[in-house]
């Protein structure tokens, strides 16, 4: 008797805890779907919040949100593939480049409000950008630094030494052979990095806290020096801020679906070139 | 000569990419002088001793009262409760997924659990707020859910993906020789994965439990929409809690720079930025130890 | 170029949803400005005065002597502006059996002194105090009208929906908002708004009673406070313009605050 | 082949690893209390031959098998017999040494533990399983140290331990003494004969000597066939097949 | 060695990797317009040396190396030339085809674009690479197909087209036919042979056969020295050293 049952209860764990963790993400998708896709419409999405943001769209926040992300690959990822191309193509095995990596593992664990506080110190009081889009954006841009760093340095690890040194035996100097031959090599593998980068940092609220994020703005159009509206903290405003925070819950929903619609799309599209890329190969 | 300026070129061009390696040990070093220097700034005019064991946070009361310890307690307790949580179910999902599912489904596990990783925070809290919180008012009869369950299993949730693909990831990595060995003593799939496979992962399971751990610690908007943010000091699971994550995420916009005030959350922000420092190190040291040993 | 048309407002949460109001109208009648704004309570609104990160610091209380001084040691000379007149409700279940408190046993519920309604509603069960946090000026504003301090047990609340919300569900809670919280577009919130007694023998005052509230009647009602630095004051003043118009002053009542006639 | 009871057999076995096939109707027999040793040049298939009557395979994705696998009468894989129970009666001991990395009590122990052998009859098992892999004289001292500071013959003589001790019919070993050196090697040939008297033992070898010291009988594999199988005297000696020949006179593999 | 116009050689060069000593104290020369055969057993250091020659350990971090190499009289380490002047001058072809992943066309124009080869002579340039590269036939109808289709064979004569099209004055091959069926050796050898006459030509081989087919010059190594070098019937008939006869024997390696 208790040998037939074993192996049902063995299976029954392993599949009572994956299932949890499936049904997780099935609950959360189905009740932003479910409750917020009758929200959603294209009024929704291309107009301003009208009658104190009880009723209209969203569209000041999804332009802060696109601004904010393109701000944010604008300083990493220039940034970010030089630094990576430093540690995998100069780097020598030193104590200094240990350091380095030491730096940008910690940098990768470092709680997102302390980017937000260092923001806050750096750009908004230190080099007095104020509260605004820039400053936002470049604190955004410090915190997905790591992460873009670590992806790229990945892809370039993957270009085959062979084709540094073709380069190289036709003449061209080593600038020359990352700029021409591994660069373009890599790049579908640092564009997955990219872009899985960017899907966090659209969905990061803490880091804008307290450096430029508004409540509500009555332009939908946003300038680098400038509050602006944003997805992620809209929906927090709406779901604990708002003043009628249950007559607002159908619009905090499609905010809520709109957003984990440009995340999901982001990373959709990593995958893609994903697996494009490993098709080619 | 072109020869010459190309030269020049490629010299130009390492000096800024090494330039830019330097500048991530800036970006480090500035964020830890940062909390540093205000920290310091915060024990000029409050005893360190009273900041670390003092039982109340009230910044605005009269006199003022900057003990963190309700903080600290609280971040621990979420941090516990999603732990409980999410290492069973992330231990259970990544043996499912190394030693019994099939390929197929595999593969359409892994990008699932990818996705769940890429939920943004405040999505996760919303539903804290409009899904969870409600449920376990309502299985509990409490007046409202917004308290440090709510948040442990929310953080549970956000820390589960990494927890299962590291742990994963060293399941996978086990060699398979143990396996065959408990195999042939005749042990079938169940107990050589408790007594075996998972004993042996063991250093690379704890790193994951590290990194879940340091997801969880340093998560704000989560906690700061389900928990409740009562700044007195916690009483258990049912009752509201404020993180030290929340408490800075409350407070600093509505501070005046450069005010006691000011100086003690980024004192609370020095004390985080130390317990995620520490435990990424240790989980590293595992990830470390757990590759040599796969080397080996 | 047009950063000169573009300002900022933050601070008390009471008056954020008026000021929301007001900047969606303002943009009808003045498209070429832009207004962001943002919530979190008046201490936020003072603080980003002291910061230099706003142009209106919006605040439900007066300034306090420590922020008087800071503002003048940080060289920053202001300009004060009412806007408007509030009325502070205290918020209790749709069920909850007295209709009516007096000051001194308000003061006893909220500085923890009762710790369950018995001696008020002769029911044993536990008071929980729905509060705001302590930057929030209604938070002074009441513990300075009723001098206490508030119980350990309070919740701090972020804004005033979330007490309304917490109320709604919570027979045994008590909490207070703006006046402008219990309207909600017409529609009144399932809540019981207590009417207040002032002294003992007057007679109980509702937070919504409009005569009242021009009389001066009712005990926990106060300004709303606009601080605007001097070096914004040329930027903001069509705004302040609007707010005083004719359109604005409608946006104030319809929105639940009250206008006080000079 | 011998008249002797056959304790184990395949008959007409083939298998595929996703398109490859690698096994091509093989069936062989292993009579009871002898030594067979089971030769052939280098990936003709003799691992994966023997894997298969322990079903190891049964956890590859994608690996296909038919043919019949018999212990006495039993059908290894059709028949009634779970594949715990397969593999409890048919030990094997594995070219790398892979004691568990536990105490070397623990080692043994944690098959008896999963075959409910009662607590109290577990330790003298243990010990005479050590006796009988003769290495209980250089262990018994300490039999909490982990087994992974024993020497490589000493752990390959624990694995051997860990399968005896659970008094399996038949021992699978493949290459055991190949990563040993020749004193190690030694010991365990002398070990596997003294076995025999109690188990039917298989043994893969790439050592022609070490066939012809130990084996009853030989069975030449090639490209995943049977090529010839004997008494190893007459394989060694006079080879009926052509590629028999060349491989014992060390001409190929 | 013979009398003949020394073009590239190297005199007591040594070189570490980290503490490991790969080359010891090696004096070499190779005639110009001659194609010379390094040969030895794996690990020797042949790949080693020839890449010093044009500076491809440049790049990593923990080498070390003592010692002159002269092209002509001009030192390739110390002079005023620089590494990128001296791998244009110094060609290479490796072992392992390695096109860039761009079209044919695009492979060759790489280096002339680098190089400062104007626009309007380049085409010339590469037609002629491709055709004294024996492949210009099985390419001329799509110069833009991409480099990684092409097999093997013919992948390994565009990348001695590539560098044959910036006129070096030697070209150093690190077994180019390794990875090669016997039809594409064949037609890479003829190719060599006719190179000869404009190129100095080192090559690495671990094919005795080869160097006897086209080398001039045979120099031998073994564990990071040169134990023998001269003409090649010389080396493979009559070698002087007994290490050299073993080896072109075919008794090690
Ligand atoms: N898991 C697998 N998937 C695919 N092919 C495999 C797998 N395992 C083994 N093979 C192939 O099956 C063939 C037989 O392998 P096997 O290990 O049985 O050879 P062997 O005779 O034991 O060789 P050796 O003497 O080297 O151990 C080989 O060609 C091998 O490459
Ligand atoms: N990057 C390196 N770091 C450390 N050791 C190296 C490195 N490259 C080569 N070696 C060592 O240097 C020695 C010579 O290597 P090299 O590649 O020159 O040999 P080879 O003669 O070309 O051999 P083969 O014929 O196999 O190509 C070898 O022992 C090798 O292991
Ligand atoms: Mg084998
Ligand atoms: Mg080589
Ligand atoms: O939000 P307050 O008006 O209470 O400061």
């Amino acid at each position: 008797m208790m040998k037939k049952l074993t192996p049902i209860i063995e299976w029954g764990t392993l599949l009572l805890t994956t299932g949890l963790v499936c049904f997780f993400l099935l609950a959360i998708l189905w009740d932003l779907i479910s409750k917020g896709s009758s929200s959603l419409s294209w009024a929704f999405i291309s107009t301003s919040p009208t009658d104190g943001m009880t009723k209209g769209g969203i569209l000041p926040a999804i332009i802060g949100t696109v601004l904010l992300t393109l701000i944010t690959a604008l300083i990493a990822a220039p940034f970010g593939i030089c630094c990576a191309i430093y540690l995998n193509e100069y780097a020598t095995d030193s104590w200094l480049t240990r350091i380095i990596r030491a730096s940008i593992r910690n940098l990768a664990g470092v709680p997102s409000i302390i980017y937000g506080l260092f923001g806050l110190a750096l750009f908004v009081q230190g080099l007095q950008m104020g509260t605004s889009l820039l400053a936002a954006g470049l604190t955004l841009g410090l915190l997905s630094l790591p992460y873009i760093i670590i992806t790229t340095e990945e892809a370039l690890r993957r270009v085959p030494n062979s084709m540094r040194e073709a380069a190289l035996a036709v003449g061209a100097t080593q600038f020359e052979s990352i700029r021409d031959v591994v660069l373009p090599s890599a790049v579908p593998g640092m564009l997955t990095g990219l872009v899985l980068t960017l899907s966090r940092a659209a969905g990061e609220t803490a880091p804008i806290l307290f450096t430029g994020v508004a409540f509500y703005i009555n332009k939908p159009a946003g300038y680098l020096n400038q509050e602006f509206m944003a997805l992620p903290y809209h929906l927090y405003m709406l779901s604990t801020q708002h003043q009628a925070i249950e007559q607002v819950r159908p619009l905090a929903y499609g905010t809520a679906l709109v957003l984990i619609i440009v995340v999901f799309f982001l990373n959709l599209s990593a995958f893609y070139i994903r697996y494009q890329h490993s098709k080619h190969e | 000569m072109k020869l010459a300026i190309r030269e020049k070129t490629d010299q130009a061009a390492k000096l800024l990419f090494r330039m830019t390696g330097l500048m991530v040990i800036a970006i480090l070093a500035g964020i830890f002088f940062m909390l540093l220097w205000n920290t310091i700034a915060f024990f000029l005019k409050v005893k360190p001793w009273d900041f670390i064991t003092g039982t109340q946070w009230s910044p605005s009361g009269t006199p003022a009262n900057y003990g963190m310890l309700p903080l600290l307690v609280s971040t621990s307790l979420v941090t516990l409760g999603a732990m409980c949580i999410a290492i069973p179910l992330g231990i259970g999902t990544a043996s499912f997924l190394s030693d019994y599912a099939g390929r197929k489904l595999k593969s359409v596990l892994k990008p699932a659990i990818e996705m769940l990783a890429s939920v943004p925070s405040v999505a996760i809290g919303f539903l804290g707020i409009v899904v969870l919180g409600p449920g376990i008012a309502s299985i509990t009869g409490q007046s409202n859910g917004l308290n440090a369950l709510n948040g442990a299993v929310l953080l549970a949730i956000m820390s589960l993906p990494t927890i299962i693909t590291v742990t994963q990831d060293a399941l996978e990595g086990v060699p398979n020789a143990y396996k065959e060995a408990s195999y042939s003593v005749g042990a079938n799939r169940w107990q050589t994965l408790i007594q075996v496979t998972i004993p042996a992962a063991a250093p690379g399971i704890l790193a994951a439990v590290m990194l879940g751990v340091g997801r969880a610690i340093g998560e704000t908007m989560t906690v700061l929409m389900a928990t409740g943010n009562a700044s007195a000091f916690p009483k258990g699971f049912f009752h509201s809690v404020r993180t030290m994550t929340a408490t800075i995420a409350i407070e600093m916009g509505e501070v005046p720079y450069q005010t006691t005030h000011y100086y003690a959350l980024f004192a609370i922000a020095a004390v985080l930025f130390l317990m995620t420092l520490l435990v990424n190190i240790v989980g590293e040291y595992f990830v470390n130890k757990y590759r040599k040993y796969q080397a080996a | 170029s047009d950063a000169g048309k573009f300002i900022k407002v933050k601070g008390s949460d009471t008056e954020v949803k008026l000021a929301v109001s007001l900047a969606e109208n303002f943009y009808k009648v003045h498209a070429d400005f832009s207004v962001a704004i943002s919530g979190g309570g008046s201490g936020l609104g003072i603080a980003s005065l002291l910061n230099g990160q706003t142009d209106i610091a919006n605040s439900s209380r007066p300034l306090n002597a420590e922020e008087i001084v800071l503002l003048k040691a940080k060289g920053i000379p202001i300009r004060t502006v009412i806007f408007a007149e509030d009325a502070t409700a205290f918020i209790v279940h749709k069920d909850f059996p007295l209709d009516s408190i007096d000051v001194m046993s308000l003061a006893k519920v909220l500085n923890g002194q009762y710790k369950t309604w018995k001696p008020l509603t002769g029911k044993d069960i536990q008071i929980n105090i729905y509060g705001r946090q302590s930057n929030s000026g209604t938070h002074s504003f009441i513990r300075s009208k009723l001098k206490i301090e508030f119980s350990r047990d309070a919740k701090e609340m972020n804004g005033n929906a979330q007490i309304v919300e917490g109320i709604k569900h919570d027979r045994s809670g008590i909490g207070y908002v703006g006046a402008g919280y219990i309207l909600n577009n017409g529609t009144e919130q399932p809540i019981k708004v207590l009417k207040i007694i002032a002294k003992p023998g007057s007679i109980a005052i509702s937070p919504l009673d409009i005569k009242a509230i021009a009389a001066h009647q009712y005990y926990f009602q106060r300004p709303l406070y606009q601080f605007i630095p001097l070096t914004s004051w040329n930027k903001v003043s069509a705004f302040i313009d609007f707010e005083k118009s004719a359109a604005g002053q409608k946006i104030i009542t319809t929105s639940g605050y009250y206008i006080i006639p000079k | 082949m011998s008249k002797e009871h056959i304790k184990l057999s395949a008959t007409a076995a083939k298998l595929w690893f996703g398109n490859k096939q690698v096994l091509k109707n093989v069936t062989v027999a292993f009579p009871q209390n002898k030594i067979t040793a089971l030769i052939g040049p280098s990936g003709c298939g003799k691992s994966t031959l023997l894997r298969c009557f322990n079903r190891m395979h049964d956890l590859s994705a994608d690996v296909r098998i038919e043919g019949d696998f018999l212990l006495e009468d039993q059908n290894l894989y059709k028949g009634k017999l779970s594949a715990t129970e397969v593999r409890r009666r048919i030990g094997m001991v594995f070219q790398q040494a892979n004691p568990f990395p536990k105490s070397i009590y623990e080692n043994i122990n944690y098959g008896l533990k999963i075959n409910n052998i009662p607590k109290d009859q577990r330790l003298g098992i243990i010990e005479n399983a050590l006796k009988e892999s003769y290495i209980w004289d250089e262990v018994k001292d300490d039999l909490q140290k982990p087994a992974t500071r024993l020497s490589g013959g000493q752990q390959q003589r624990l694995c051997i331990a860990r399968a005896v001790a659970l008094r399996p019919e038949v021992i699978l070993m493949d290459e055991p003494c190949s990563a040993l050196d020749p004193i190690s090697t030694a010991k365990i040939e002398e070990l596997i004969l003294k076995l025999k008297k109690d188990y039917t033992i298989v043994i893969v070898t790439h050592n022609m000597q070490q066939a012809q010291r130990i084996a009853d009988q030989t069975v030449f594999m090639y490209l995943g066939e049977i090529i010839e199988a004997g008494d190893t005297k007459q394989i060694f000696d006079k080879p009926a097949n052509e590629l028999t020949k060349n491989y014992v006179k060390g001409h190929f593999g």
